[in-house]
């Protein structure tokens, strides 16, 4: 007998998990690689960063395939992590990143030779915790998942460890990270031990078991357990996601960590963080029970969310310093794209959730889409940052001024980024927002709060402007002085920040491309609320 | 009163006041000893409800690990003497008010909770018996084989045994902390080393 | 019976003889004839004296018609027979006295008992006598009249407040000697060229403003409908305003009266409000037809239709039905011109301004009475506020305690933290009221009264021995200089921070504070999900501890830490001390007995019928109201919870103050953050000017530019009109569309220089961050989320 | 953790705080249907612990290197 359970568990693990976990996998080993080949001293004939780009791109086709493949929902490696077209999609969307992210430091050059092989397995670590946060099926793999993103993340940050500035971001961010991972260890013990499993598919039914006469409300003591032990979960995220009030080690971070780690930290641990916040509201979400108190959940993140982007667009003016006012950007857009959870929450837990399958697919798809738009618009900015950086040893506005004569195409790219970032169409910027706003009109008729919410987030795409447009102004408008550094890039820079650039350009008037990306990330959105298959 | 609420008491008490302790000192060697009191305090509870591996790895990663890690921090920190690192009180008394409101969060949101009538809910509900299921007696601890098995995903607590299907376990995320150790060690030492040159 | 006509009389004898103070003090005064005799000033106490007798004997009266037995031997009211002067009984002053000596104009009505069933010993007495003492006016169905409208509570008020006027009056004696001289010397007040302002002392002045606030108070007290209390209302803020800009040569003074004025009419315009409600839909003022025509069930609940009507008979047999919401707006109304008379948030900051007039107006005018007012409002128009009504009194109690207390800790003037205090009591009080406890939050009205005129007399004494110094700071070390204020300023804190020893001793606030926490207790065990209303006061009981003791060992205790002044420091003459005296012992003693005890008994037999027993579960709000039983059974646990936090309050103030263990200023640096904001009052004053003040500045510029360029327009009109509306546009152009650009620009910036200031950089202020996020989504979470 | 001004102490803090997390998890796997999952997770919230404790420590000495301090109060250049 006992025999028999091994037999079923190597079948089930080689046939099936290993198969989902195929780009994870490719990464994992990639880390291997980058060690052994220092080992052995294979580094001085192929770069290692040519080896961490190969992973990624391998990761990011083996994802691609597993795009066209994937159907319906079902879990692996026992229930611990769950695939479907939504994990995919992270997967796909974070190993794109994870190269694109690479070809920037080639480019820039920032981890010298010598150490490039540490950068790099930190990279790639962090990916794939960032990964495992997004397929998470379970409250343990959960918190691994966060714990995998951020603790190499805090090293990251603080890479450059000979700056000040860069050890002190790293304290912070280490300290702030590590006590918002303990609220939030506390706040799974406590859903754990009240619903008595671990497993984020059962917990809408377990809360229903728990809830007396079949409706959780806060008077009743266990209900009153959980949602605290939800809400202690939600901080941790929202420390991921840089919410206010939970955002303080974000600009701190971003200004004392390099350019590149910023645009590292601000897309993709945010979309992870996105990945696992949405997983962990549905696993909660669907069951009328519960439905009173998610759709409270959804209006305090919608005001969470308003708090957030007016915060982060505001204090976004006085910044001199580029990484820091983008750090603010990236705490406000965190603010937006929060929008669209918590019209999906209000939707999916009104009383006509049966017939809004359309409404609340595009919430999330709308979402999806935001991320895959701010991957090239963020990078694109920090890219420009981190390059002009390697010129004029300054990330001062100020030292910005007069660019456009010196470097067109990075002012171009500059341009566009910022641009689509306001939201102005013809970029990408603008349709994304433009989902999440129509979502959230939607959802205004299942609740009042969400006109609110809405009309915060379109005041606040108009006061983000002059902050954008300051930095536009300085390029192009000013002279550049003339004792300031020359910025002359070659052309493979050139080519990459056009790239990013025509990318932002394209998912905003690019019918084919913008289509394709819409439709992949509905059908990413739709699957998430499929049925789980979990036995094979 | 019989032996185990007596060691209850007792280990329970002190976990407390070695928390207290470590929050109150101000001096870094004490807060370490402290420290290691109230983690083999609470080490000594775990053996106390029969989780005896798990007891074993408190003392062992925790005071044995990461502590003494953490002494050597402070050893190498140090900065002599002369050197007054100490919070002013004001700060404790605002710190000390913070600490409470989220204790009487915490235990506000426990009191009023019917563990034992949630418990024979759930298990009603999932087809097990009311009983928590206690863990095998044997040479090899109480808890040894159930922790194993449960690292592969055979769960016999849930007797899966029998029908030879599997539960949920926890083979992927002991391999992929792995992964995470490796990860985290790499970025450690790259840390804490000196830049050094290859200059030949 | 003799209590029918026989208490009437009293009362309006007492009511109009400060009348007549006022009279002699005016007509003194202008003869212009300044001579250093207080004769007429002590005319005006003789007044307030007899007063006080005319209604000590009415409470005695009313008190053996009911019966008490705790009421036996009447050695309370007792220490106090010096004040009885020669009674002055002077009639015919005025229109409406003359009415008064009119007894044909008498309606008695007796309204039967009520069925209070905690109130075993009550016999069957007329709970009420209400009537018209002269009628003004009719206009249609309208009756405009002098009513009385006297119960126990009545009672109680006319005798507190006449005693405290009385000895207020007393100490204002020596307070105020120094006015008495025909060159006074406002060392707070300079002319243009730096000089200090020469004047003609106001003793007179001041005695006559006092006299006419007494009789304003008491005729608010008396009153028997709703617009004569109105009338009196608006009287007691004009002699607010008074006394407040009585140094009319200081600006603060005069700012400070204005922005209490200010204050009160924006309450004022609610009650107005509620006026109208009542009026148009009740066809009355009076209270006793108006508690009569609201239908009540058994259980207290008011009887609703189908429609959410309320169908009520008016008094001329009619019957109609009203919206409940607009019996909600009428309660609402009321209650906003409590607010701003009674200083509750969000219309708190007048009163630590009003601090700007004398001592004495401060111990009276904005302590004890005046102030109160609101509360005793409330109290007399409780039967007709609805749950919802009950619930926004409770919370905004509720937040005005905790506010007010907070700031407290962080003034240093000895009278502001007093006036804060006030402030926070006030809220205990509102706050009781709107749990239910209608007796608690009115035995703390009374409680209140007496250790708060004491302990602002205490303040007066220690001012007028240093020399009018005011700040705590420089104080210290009193205690030897000045033994009889400092004891019974002691006894005036301990009695505010409800110290006591359970059982064996314990002073007033002890037992009235007692009860409004133990009421609140049984009100959130009733409706968990207002658990913030148990909360704030408990804590705020500890702050009160804290910052009072703070203020005693400030000022009286340790080391003088100025020298200077310290030696200049004497104990006032026993004009004022004895006063001091008389009050201290009421502090102590007035609510002896406490729930068993003659005052509290007294004031429970006017509670509305429907307090006792509680309103099990409101018909809209599903509040749960408890009744007296429920706030029995925890009577006892809030009251150690009570206790308990006013010790810890203590000790931490005897750490923190008392001994010098701690580095005050070394804290005060490092909560520098906190310390400011509290100081800054949570930043209301520039809160309420960037809201109020500013948008009307510059709507009235808008319009003197609108002015400007229209009369500009007419005269120029003949130019050609293509010019001047392509410069207008031109004009439109650059002032609204670029000037709205710039200025969203300009806002928008401002604000985010202010949030980069959030951003401290400190890492272990990101880590308190954390938990003071966590702890206050929590507090969110349980406070909007459904149950 | 608010207190320390020392680096290393604030991350004793740290551990306390996971420890506490840990002793709920140990706690529920006695006495709730959680079972034996309980334990689990603990085990590897002590691994993750020690893992995070390795980062931060170094971070730490990072920061003593370039400031010569342990001193987090002195982390400051950084606001705004």
């Amino acid at each position: 007998m006992f025999s028999q359970l091994i037999q079923n568990l190597i079948d089930d693990t080689l046939k099936y998990s290993l198969g989902y976990f195929e780009a994870e996998l490719w990464l994992c080993a990639t880390i291997v690689a980058l060690l052994l080949f220092r080992l052995i001293s294979v580094d001085r004939l192929i770069p290692t960063s040519i080896l961490a780009l190969t992973g990624a791109i391998v990761a990011t086709v083996v994802a691609w395939f597993q795009l066209t493949t994937t159907d319906g929902s079902e879990t692996f490696f026992t229930g611990m992590l769950i695939h479907d077209q939504f994990s995919v999609y992270f997967r796909l969307f974070l190993s794109l990143f994870l190269a694109l992210t690479i070809a920037l430091t080639i480019l820039t050059g920032i981890p010298d030779n010598e150490d490039s092989p540490d950068f790099y397995a930190l990279l790639l670590g962090a990916t794939v915790g960032m990964m495992i946060m997004a397929t998470a099926n379970n409250l343990l793999m959960l918190f691994i998942g966060v714990e995998m993103a951020s603790v190499p993340s805090y090293a990251m940050v603080g890479f450059l460890k000979g700056r000040r500035a860069s050890s002190e971001a790293a304290l912070k961010y280490v300290v702030y990270g590590a006590g918002a991972a303990g609220v939030m260890l506390y706040g799974i013990s406590l859903i754990a031990g009240m619903l008595g499993t671990g497993d984020m598919s059962l917990l809408a039914d377990r809360l229903r078991i728990v809830a007396d006469n079949g409706v959780a409300g806060l008077g009743d003591p266990e209900v009153r357990l959980v949602a605290l032990g939800t809400m202690l979960v939600m901080v941790g995220l929202a420390f991921k996601l840089s919410l206010v009030p939970f955002h303080f080690w974000c600009p701190d971070a971003f200004e004392g960590a390099s350019a590149e780690v910023g645009g590292f930290l601000s897309v993709a641990s945010k979309a992870g963080a996105f990945g696992l916040l949405v997983r962990f509201l549905v696993a909660f979400s669907g069951d009328p029970s519960g439905a009173e108190l998610m759709t409270a959940f959804g209006i305090g993140l919608g005001v969470v969310a308003m708090v957030t982007m007016t915060f982060g667009n505001l204090a976004a003016y006085g910044q001199s310093n580029i990484k820091r006012m983008l750090a603010y950007s990236t705490i406000a857009h965190a603010g937006y794209m929060l929008m669209a959870v918590s019209a999906m929450l209000v939707m999916q837990n009104s009383a006509h959730a049966g017939d809004l399958g359309q409404e609340i697919n595009a919430c999330l798809g709308g979402l999806l889409y935001y991320l895959a738009v701010y991957l090239f618009m963020n990078l694109g900015a920090f890219a420009v940052v981190a390059l002009i950086r390697n010129y004029t040893f300054s990330e001062e506005i100020d030292s910005y001024a007069g660019l456009i004569r010196q470097s067109p195409a990075l002012c171009v790219c500059m341009v566009f980024c910022m641009i689509s970032l306001v939201g102005i169409p013809p970029f990408g910027g603008f349709f994304a927002k433009l989902m999440i706003f129509g979502s959230v009109y939607k959802a205004g008729d299942f609740h009042w709060s969400m006109y609110v919410l809405l009309a915060v987030g379109i005041v606040n795409t108009v006061i983000s402007l002059f902050y954008y447009l300051r930095v536009l102004k300085t390029m192009i408008i000013y002279d550049r002085p003339a004792d300031a550094r020359a910025v002359r890039l070659p052309n493979l820079e050139n080519v990459y920040v056009g790239l990013l650039g025509a990318f932002v350009l394209l998912l905003g008037c690019a019918p084919f491309i913008a289509d394709g990306l819409n439709v992949i990330a509905g059908e990413a959105a739709g699957s998430i609320f499929s049925a789980i298959v979990t036995s094979r | 009163m019989n032996g185990d609420s007596l060691f209850f008491t007792l280990f329970a008490f002190m976990a407390c006041l070695g928390a207290v302790a470590v929050v109150v000192s101000q001096r870094m060697v004490r807060m370490a000893f402290w420290l290691i009191i109230s983690l083999g305090s609470t080490a000594a509870l775990f053996f106390l409800i029969d989780a005896d591996f798990l007891g074993a790895a408190q003392l062992l990663i925790y005071v044995g690990g990461t502590l003494v890690l953490l002494v050597f921090a402070v050893m190498l920190t140090s900065s002599g003497p002369y050197l007054n690192i100490e919070t002013s009180p004001g700060e404790i008394v605002m710190a000390a008010m913070l600490g409470l409101l989220f204790l009487f969060m915490v235990v506000s949101s426990q009191t009023g909770i019917d563990w034992n009538g949630t418990n024979q809910q759930m298990a009603a509900a999932n087809g097990m018996t009311g009983e928590i299921s206690t863990f095998d007696s044997g040479s090899e601890g109480n808890t040894l084989r159930t922790i194993g098995m449960s690292l592969l995903g055979l769960r016999p607590d849930r007797g899966a045994a029998e029908t030879g299907q599997l539960h949920t376990g926890y083979l992927l995320p002991f391999e992929i902390v792995s992964v995470h150790l490796l990860v985290v060690l790499i970025g450690a030492a790259y840390l804490a080393r000196a830049k050094r040159r290859r200059d030949t | 019976m003799v209590g029918e006509t026989l208490i009437p009389t009293l009362l309006t004898i007492a009511w109009l003889l400060p009348l007549l103070g006022f009279a002699v003090e005016m007509l003194y005064g202008r003869k212009g004839e300044r001579t250093t005799t207080k004769w007429p000033a002590w005319c005006a106490v003789a007044c307030i004296g007899t007063g006080f007798l005319c209604s000590l004997i009415a409470l005695l009266t009313w008190g053996q018609a009911t019966g008490w037995a705790v009421l036996e031997s009447h050695d309370l009211h007792g220490p106090d027979q010096h004040h009885s002067e020669d009674d002055p009984h002077h009639h015919g002053d005025s229109p409406k006295h003359q009415a008064s000596t009119n007894e044909s104009g008498w309606q008695m009505t007796a309204l039967t008992a009520t069925e209070n069933s905690d109130d075993a010993e009550h016999v069957p007495f007329p709970s009420v006598y209400s009537g018209t003492l002269y009628t003004l006016g009719v206009f249609g169905s309208l009756v405009v009249s002098i009513d009385y409208y006297i119960d126990s509570l009545t009672l109680v008020m006319f005798t507190m407040v006449t005693l405290i006027a009385t000895c207020i009056h007393l100490f204002a004696m020596g307070y105020m000697s120094d006015e008495l001289t025909n060159e006074y010397v406002d060392h707070f007040a300079h002319t243009s060229d730096g000089k200090h302002v020469h004047r003609p002392g106001r003793f007179y002045r001041f005695f006559a403003y006092m006299s006419l606030f007494c009789f304003s108070m008491l005729g608010l007290v008396l009153a028997g409908n709703i617009f004569q209390v109105f009338v009196f209302w608006e009287l007691v803020g004009i002699c607010s305003y008074l006394l407040i800009g009585f140094y009319t040569e200081r600006k603060s003074a005069g700012d400070a009266a204005n922005k209490a004025f200010i204050m009160n009419r924006i309450g004022d315009f609610g009650f107005l409000i509620g006026l109208m409600v009542v009026w148009t839909w009740f066809g009355t003022f009076q209270f006793s037809e108006l508690f009569d025509s609201l239908p009540r069930d058994a259980t207290g609940h008011i009887v609703t239709n189908d429609l959410g009507e309320v169908a009520v008979s008016t008094h001329s047999g009619e019957s109609r039905s009203i919206p409940y919401s607009l019996l909600v707006v009428a309660g609402l109304g009321v209650f906003a011109g409590c607010i701003g008379k009674s200083a509750q948030f969000p219309l708190q900051t007048w009163l630590p301004d009003a601090m700007e007039g004398p001592t004495p107006v401060s111990a009276l005018v904005h302590s004890a009475t005046m102030v109160a007012a609101g509360v005793y409002l409330v109290g007399r128009f409780y039967p007709m506020f609805v749950p919802e009504v009950l619930l926004t009194i409770a919370y905004i109690g509720a937040i005005t305690l905790f506010l007010a207390a907070t700031i407290a800790v962080v003034a240093t003037d000895i009278k502001r933290v007093l006036a804060y205090s006030t402030i926070s009591q006030l809220g205990y009080m509102m706050l009781g009221l709107g749990v239910f406890g209608w007796a608690a939050g009115l035995f703390h009205l009374i409680t209140h009264a007496f250790f708060k005129s004491l302990m602002f007399l205490c303040s007066g004494s220690v001012i007028h021995g240093c020399h009018h110094e005011q700040e705590m700071p420089k104080m210290g070390g009193l205690m030897r200089k000045m033994p009889i204020t400092a004891g019974t300023m002691l006894i005036g804190v301990i009695a505010i921070s409800g110290l006591a020893v359970p059982g064996l001793i314990a002073f007033s606030g002890y037992h009235s504070k007692d009860a409004i926490v133990a009421t609140a207790l049984a009100f959130i065990q009733a409706n968990p999900a207002h658990f913030l209303l148990f909360l704030l006061p408990l804590l705020t009981a500890g702050i009160t501890a804290f910052y009072m003791f703070r203020l005693w060992f400030y000022t009286f205790f340790g080391e003088p830490r100025d020298q200077h002044i310290y030696d200049h420091a004497h104990e006032s003459p026993w004009i004022m001390t004895a006063p001091l005296l008389v009050l201290a012992v009421f502090a102590a003693g007035c609510a002896i007995g406490g729930e068993k005890g003659m005052l509290y008994m007294m004031l429970l037999g006017s509670e509305p019928v429907h307090v006792a027993n509680g309103v099990p579960a409101a018909t809209v709000g599903e509040l749960v109201l408890p009744g007296h039983s429920a706030i029995h059974d925890v009577h006892a646990k809030a009251g150690m919870w009570a206790l308990l936090a006013a010790i810890s309050g203590t000790l931490l103030a005897y750490v923190l103050y008392g001994t010098k263990t701690v580095n005050l200023s070394d804290m005060k640096r490092q909560l520098a953050g906190i310390h400011q904001f509290l100081s800054e009052k949570w930043y209301f004053d520039e809160l309420y000017h960037a809201l109020f003040m500013k948008p009307v500045h510059q709507v009235a510029a808008l319009f003197a530019w609108i002015d400007r360029t229209m009369i500009d327009r007419v005269v120029h009109a003949s130019a050609g009109l293509m010019v001047k509306i392509s410069k207008w546009d031109r004009f439109f152009d650059e002032t609204f569309v670029d000037g709205l650009v710039n200025l969203i620009a300009r806002a928008t910036f401002s604000s985010g220089i202010l949030l980069k200031a959030v951003q401290t950089g400190r890492l272990r202020q990101y880590v308190m961050f954390i938990v003071v996020g966590v702890v206050a989504l929590f507090a969110v979470l349980f406070t909007t989320f459904p149950n | 953790m608010a207190t320390k001004r020392n680096a290393i102490g604030i991350l004793m803090g740290v551990e306390l705080v996971l420890n506490g997390a840990n002793v709920n998890l140990v706690a529920f796997s006695h006495y709730t249907t959680l079972g034996i999952d309980g334990q689990i997770y603990s085990l590897f919230v002590i691994v993750l612990a020690a893992a995070e404790a390795a980062v931060a420590l170094a971070i730490a000495l990072n920061f003593y290197n370039n400031h010569l301090t342990i001193d987090v109060d002195r982390a400051n250049r950084l606001k705004g």
